[in-house]
């Protein structure tokens, strides 16, 4: 059924060598690319020093991929691209065309498979996610499936690119943040709502106490001594689910008040003004299977009001700096609550320390 | 008083800058001030101070309001042995006649050093150095004379103003009434430390804050307004006649590009719903700019100095209230009076209020004193996960909690 | 020798009556008041709504004042303002006059007495500060010594306004920072340098324990229960003295490491940007009385820098914030050393987190 | 795979964005995937996961690379009890040619559930669900055809980098080179966990950080320049000519006003000493404007997710060091064991680099690592006096120690 070693493996061999994964084109003009233009969504040219042009054709990808497909896309690549192809950090697929005129048949192939072409320029870009309930087991929601909602619903904006700006979406399925949604212009992460529930037993036989109790960021947790395990201080807990990474005695599922939370208003390029994290928007909306029906809705309303009101070239945390954090929850017409405010270590600089305001 | 007595001192005789040097040596006929002049000396040669506390002192039904102070040399120094500092409650905004200073200075003169501070930086006129024995009498005159005293230790700190609508334009509400009247009205708690700690209202009339309480209040009301900046349109064309900058010196440094020049027909106009009045258009050209009319002040907490856990500004908790004379300011007192409630039951010694809302939360002060939460609030939301949850937002059963969902805040236009 | 009370003193009766205070003229148009100009450097034109013109007299003071001065001020007031005069949130007198005729004899009767008329608009105001070594004894450094060396020194900028920008400099002479120097555009505190000295047989006779441990910002004080009294962990204590304001026994001062910090760049006023807190420039000055020498060098560098590059308009921070905090050290030629990091508890986003920055 | 069977999962084969549903069902031969689909469609049912951590499982020699997972539904889904991950370090940029994937592919069908995330967030190619039993087999042949696996655990992870100079003209340093470069030489740091915890490293070749290192990655690696901008004025001439708003799309948007657009002349030009290297102009006009000539890189430090402190966002710790393939990256590779060992030393069980020096403070840090304190390092200097003085750096005696009050910064021209 499986293979027998039949002799000692190797080990520490490194990552394949990138550069034999080149084409000869990017060979020839590697590190001499002078500059790029946006040809259609979803094509880039890039000219070389030497007038050298390659073309990038980019296809939307719902990462979780068979081989199926991934043979397929060797076959395209084959067909059309020299055999290269490259996968980008939003999970894109891209092929590297020396040929202008393989630009059109690829995408027709691409598209009558299924595999929409677009996502370059000020567009929405694909949405970073990670494992939810196909793989982990520290989700407090599914990833793929409402990534998949949200992308349908908003998949017009995929295919063309006159947003005001990019658009990048991400998403994670617990406080861990694996997508490391936390700088994103929406960010939307599965939270719990109700403290863990503690196997006392389970805590006593498998779990390293001080690492529990180390673990809990709020200083929650305190030992047990009876019960050789530990207690939660319900004041204190605020539901991250830490202590349940490190004990997973600690249990903190809870299929009715586990949800998602939005954030927005975060980037990551240095681009004009630097860096910066995305701000909680709407603290819960709930768990709704197949297809997340409120969280499609919230989004699409988020993204909307943006793209009406936002200048050309205002990512969506800048557009909210000019309006004004008051002005975009009356726009988006949701309540500011108490959990909008911080309270945890580095509260107090962001309190408005000012007494310039919008009513 | 020779040069020679006291070298170091002599130093700062010199210059043009009043000397606080020749400003001792004038009341130095007072023994008292005479060896002030002395210790002072042997500190500027030591590189240190030469003072301690002491026991508590006092005047009688009072908690506050006297600093004890002793030289930790008092047999070189036996004169400034004891040497107390008695805060005096200055009256709104520091307007004085020349009498009442006069009388001061009286009862100044007859029972300490003939020394003040006017005034100290909380705002008092600060008598500095006098004896125990004196503290009473003193008192004495001055509750006769129609003096009280300021507050010290842990209780609410005498509060102070910005000259206001007595001397100026930009006055938003009567700063100088309201601190009058917040005086009177919390004379006890002034006088009678009760408090975890110290607690400091300031007042400004509008935006530029000129008593800096956003910096240095516990508790900071700053006038702002709610409709829209006056413009007189002919004092525009003035300026601009004058050659004044407009477009560079006013409309480019607005903050929230909310107002705009139109040097064609010399125009000036604001955007007033993305005003954030934060004055400077107004500062810049304050005859043809004036604040709007209805007129309130913004409330805001938690500021202080650096003392424990670094300093504070503080931060919106009322974007608007209006602070009506008519109602003797009722909204605001209640308001304080439940701060003070709150503060009072959670506070740790020596916790400013502020610290108390880092320690425990917006969320846990709002509710205890029952504001809204407003976007005003934050500079902007939260960047982490780490929200907590009322009892009463969660789902109890699986069958679904309308309610509790709705409270959750399921923000979803369907 | 003192008066002996002949009848139960009256308690609680509030301050003066502020109202009894004003001159007639600022009675009639108490909150009419439609505009000012600046006539001059130390004076002020109020015009109220129905005409009425109230003129103001800046002159400023030591703040620490004899009552011969007071005498003297009051006297001035009854020729020239009608007997009214107040003082201001800086400490300095203004003589509140309603017939500009007497403006220029004030002026000159001022002058004459060393009382320099200035410090409106654009100008150096006076330097807020504290007790220091005339009455403190948590002082690190003398306040009105080193004041009057630094106001002697940049005498002219209080009586000229055409500075960039207002100029308010406050300085404290320990952390307790009563001048509440944090905002400022330029600020000097007294600090230490140096562990305190524990007396343990003091602590155990006159200090609460607990309360000193609280103190600690950053929990370096730890229970000494042979001794009952308390261990300081020197690798944790900076020096803030704040025990020693709890427990006089903690002694702090240390004549030869005891001297002066200088922050530079806050602001109080809302205008344009909000408050800020001022930033470390220089971590310490010695302390050299009589005339702190250094001190008042390093700040008329710091100033001179600003006046010489800041546009109009300009308040220090916002100069700092436009040409960046890197070209700030170069032109003020000022070594950036390990102590302008901060390591206190919102130390964090005061990092660098991009990549925007100047060489 | 009828309609009935699933029908939850069914809803997300519609849409017109790729459907991981299908995907699955395309591998639902094999019978794994097929129990998978159904453990899913019952997570959608009960709104809840269904796996579990269990014993530690990985390949020989290795600690990490293979991430464990178990059903906690064993017996209703025999086939997905043990359903672990293998992570297997991607190529730099993610680069292949079509047999590398087939290769891979292959691999994975004989080995595993015919699943994977091309890639997972950290870089690797994520092969998604096999047994313990298939572990070893499954790494040797992956081995065998040229492939490696990635990290997991408390290790240094594997590294990952953008597009670099192989497809784009804004890569100031050859970030494939360099990701390759470093994951070879630390390999053993990868495979054999022994950190306090996780450690990443990601490589972008400019400012446009296209990786999102600085929010990512414990060090970030952002390309940059020392020297000008390149402009060419006959094809900003074009973009004036095609109707481009130069002004305001492109100079009013730069963040320190260092660049301008004379609109007569149709001349752009930059003051580089004022320019921060956003590469906001050269984005927006790729065709006039270049990076400079002179480039290295910005090294940051500190960059995580939300666990246990909050977020933080990579600081710069090196404004600006050349990065020579000549000498090896030596300077960096040296850089990062001086961090690694003092993290090792003092770090806590989980708690990462950024965490680590957050509660030692930054002079800790770069005293440790030899690293000079520089102004690009913090956004503004720090605002509390609360710092504090090596000992070296004291005065010792009354007598004055000139040497130690030079160090100590008396930072005053005389
Ligand atoms: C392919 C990819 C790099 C890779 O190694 O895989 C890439 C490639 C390019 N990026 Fe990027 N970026 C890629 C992820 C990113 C990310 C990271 C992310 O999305 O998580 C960022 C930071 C995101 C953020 O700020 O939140 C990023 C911020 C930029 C920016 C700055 C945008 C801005 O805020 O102004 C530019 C410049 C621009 O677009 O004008 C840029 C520009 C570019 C250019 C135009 C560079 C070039 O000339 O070749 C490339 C084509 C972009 C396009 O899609 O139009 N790239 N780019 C990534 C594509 C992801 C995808 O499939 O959608
Ligand atoms: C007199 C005065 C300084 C001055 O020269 O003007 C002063 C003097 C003292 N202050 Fe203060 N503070 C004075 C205004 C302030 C201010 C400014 C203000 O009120 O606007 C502050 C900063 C704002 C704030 O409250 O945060 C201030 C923050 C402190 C602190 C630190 C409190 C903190 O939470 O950070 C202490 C320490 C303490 O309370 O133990 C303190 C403690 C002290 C003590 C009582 C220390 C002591 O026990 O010796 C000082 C008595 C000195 C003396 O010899 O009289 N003083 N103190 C000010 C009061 C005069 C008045 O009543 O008008
Ligand atoms: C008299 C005084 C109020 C009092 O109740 O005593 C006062 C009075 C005035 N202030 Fe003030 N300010 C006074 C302290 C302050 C303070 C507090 C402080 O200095 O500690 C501030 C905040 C300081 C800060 O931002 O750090 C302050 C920030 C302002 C501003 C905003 C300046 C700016 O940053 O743009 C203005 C507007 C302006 O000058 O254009 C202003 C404007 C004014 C005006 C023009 C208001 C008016 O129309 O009457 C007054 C004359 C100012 C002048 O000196 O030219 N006042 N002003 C204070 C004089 C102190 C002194 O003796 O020097
Ligand atoms: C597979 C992956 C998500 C994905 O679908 O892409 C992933 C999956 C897990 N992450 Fe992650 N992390 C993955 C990238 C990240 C990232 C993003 C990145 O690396 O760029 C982050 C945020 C950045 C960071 O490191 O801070 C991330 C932050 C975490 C954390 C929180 C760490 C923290 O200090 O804040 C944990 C918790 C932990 O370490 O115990 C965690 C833990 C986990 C565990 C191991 C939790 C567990 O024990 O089950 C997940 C295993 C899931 C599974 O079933 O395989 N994962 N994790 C990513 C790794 C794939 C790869 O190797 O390429
Ligand atoms: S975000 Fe949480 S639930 Fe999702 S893959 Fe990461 S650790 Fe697992
Ligand atoms: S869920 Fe988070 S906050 Fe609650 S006890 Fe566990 S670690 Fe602490
Ligand atoms: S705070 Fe406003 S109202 Fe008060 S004196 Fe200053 S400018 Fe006038
Ligand atoms: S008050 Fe301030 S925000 Fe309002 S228009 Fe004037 S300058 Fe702009
Ligand atoms: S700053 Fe410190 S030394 Fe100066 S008066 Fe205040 S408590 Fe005393
Ligand atoms: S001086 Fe400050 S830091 Fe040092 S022990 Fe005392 S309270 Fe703690
Ligand atoms: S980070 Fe810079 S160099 Fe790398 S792909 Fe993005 S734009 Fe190009
Ligand atoms: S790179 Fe950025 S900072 Fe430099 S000139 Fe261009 S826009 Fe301005």
């Amino acid at each position: 059924m499986c293979s027998v070693p039949v002799k000692k493996p190797k080990t520490d061999i490194g990552p394949p060598y990138y550069y034999d994964m080149l084409p000869e084109i990017i060979k020839e003009n590697y590190g001499k690319w002078k500059y790029h233009e946006k040809i259609k969504p979803g094509v880039l040219k890039h000219v070389s020093e030497n007038g050298a042009e390659l073309y990038t054709v980019r296809a939307g990808s719902p990462r979780l991929l068979s081989i199926v497909t991934i043979r397929e896309y060797a076959d395209l690549a084959d067909k059309y691209s020299g055999g290269h192809l490259r996968f980008t950090s939003r999970h894109n697929v891209e092929f590297l065309l020396s040929d202008p005129a393989n630009i059109e048949p690829l995408i027709a192939e691409l598209e009558a498979k299924g595999y929409p072409v677009g996502g370059t320029g000020d567009c929405l870009n694909n949405i970073i996610h990670t494992q939810g309930w196909i793989h982990c087991h520290s989700a407090a929601t599914d990833a793929s499936g409402p990534v998949k909602a949200v992308m349908d619903d908003l998949f017009e904006y995929f295919k063309k690119d006159d947003l005001p700006a990019k658009l990048k979406i991400s998403m994670a399925c617990c406080l861990n943040m694996c997508g490391a949604v936390h700088c994103s212009d929406i960010a939307f992460v599965g939270i719990h709502r109700t403290v863990p529930t503690i196997d006392d037993a389970g805590v006593a036989k498998g779990c390293e106490i001080p690492n529990v109790i180390a673990s809990c960021p709020t200083g929650a947790i305190r030992p047990n001594p009876k019960a050789k395990s530990v207690m939660v201080n319900e004041e204190k807990c605020m539901y991250c689910g830490n202590c349940y990474t490190v004990c997973p005695s600690m249990k903190i599922m809870d299929p009715v008040n586990d949800g998602v939370a939005i954030f927005v208003g975060g980037k990551v390029a240095n681009a004009r003004s630097g860096p910066a994290f995305s701000r909680l928007a709407i603290p819960w909306v709930p768990n709704t299977p197949p297809r997340w029906d409120e969280l499609v809705v919230a989004i699409r309303n988020l993204v909307e009001i943006w793209v009406k009101d936002a200048r050309k070239g205002e990512r969506y945390g800048e557009w909210i700096e000019r309006i004004g954090w008051e002005k975009f929850f009356e726009m988006a017409n949701l309540p500011f609550t108490d959990k909008h405010i911080d309270d945890f270590i580095f509260s107090v600089p962001t309190f408005r320390t000012t007494t310039n305001f919008k009513y | 008083m020779s040069e020679k007595k006291r070298p170091l001192l002599e130093e700062l005789k010199k210059g043009p800058w009043p000397s606080f040097v020749k400003e001792m040596e004038k009341s130095a006929h007072n023994s008292k001030t005479a060896e002030l002049l002395d210790l002072l000396e042997r500190s500027y040669e030591d590189k240190t101070g030469h003072w301690k506390h002491g026991g508590i002192v006092g005047v009688t039904g009072y908690g506050g309001g006297v600093i004890g102070r002793y030289t930790d040399l008092p047999e070189e120094f036996p004169e400034v042995r004891e040497f107390h500092t008695m805060r005096v409650n200055q009256p709104s905004g520091w307007y004085y006649t020349s009498d009442a200073l006069r009388t001061l200075c009286d009862i100044w003169e007859k029972h300490g050093s003939g020394l003040t501070n006017m005034h100290g930086a909380t705002g008092d006129a600060i008598l500095l150095g006098t004896t125990t024995e004196h503290l009473q009498p003193c008192f004495n005159d001055l509750s006769e004379a129609g003096f009280d005293l300021g507050g010290s230790g842990s209780n609410m700190r005498t509060p102070s103003c910005c000259a206001g609508p007595a001397r100026c334009q930009n006055a938003c509400i009567d700063t100088l009434d309201l601190c009058h009247n917040l005086t009177n009205t919390f004379q006890d708690y002034l006088h009678r430390p009760s408090f975890p700690y110290k607690f400091k209202i300031k007042i400004s009339g509008c935006a530029n804050d000129c008593v800096a309480s956003i910096a240095r209040a516990d508790l900071s009301i700053i006038g702002t307004w709610r409709d829209a900046i006056r413009i007189d349109q002919e004092a525009v064309k003035e300026y601009a006649a004058q050659g004044y900058d407009i477009q560079g010196l006013v409309v480019d440094k607005c903050p929230s590009q909310a107002c705009t020049y139109n040097a064609e027909i010399q125009e000036f106009t604001v955007d007033n719903p993305n005003c954030v009045r934060c004055m400077h258009c107004i500062n810049k050209m304050p005859k043809a700019l004036r604040i709007g009319k209805e007129t309130g002040a913004t409330i805001l907490i938690g500021g202080k100095a650096t003392i424990v856990q670094s300093a504070f500004l503080s931060w919106v908790i009322v974007p608007f209230m209006k602070l009506e004379k008519e109602d003797d300011y009722a909204e605001l007192k209640d308001l304080i009076e439940r701060i003070w409630e709150w503060w009072d039951e959670n506070g740790k010694v020596r916790e400013r209020v502020g610290e108390l809302i880092y320690r425990k939360g917006m969320r846990e002060f709002l509710k205890a004193v029952g504001l809204p939460p407003v976007p005003q609030m934050v500079k902007h939301p939260r960047a982490n996960p780490y929200f907590f949850w009322w009892p009463d937002e969660i789902i109890s059963s699986a069958s679904g909690d309308a309610e509790a969902e709705a409270a959750a805040g399921a923000e979803v236009e369907k």
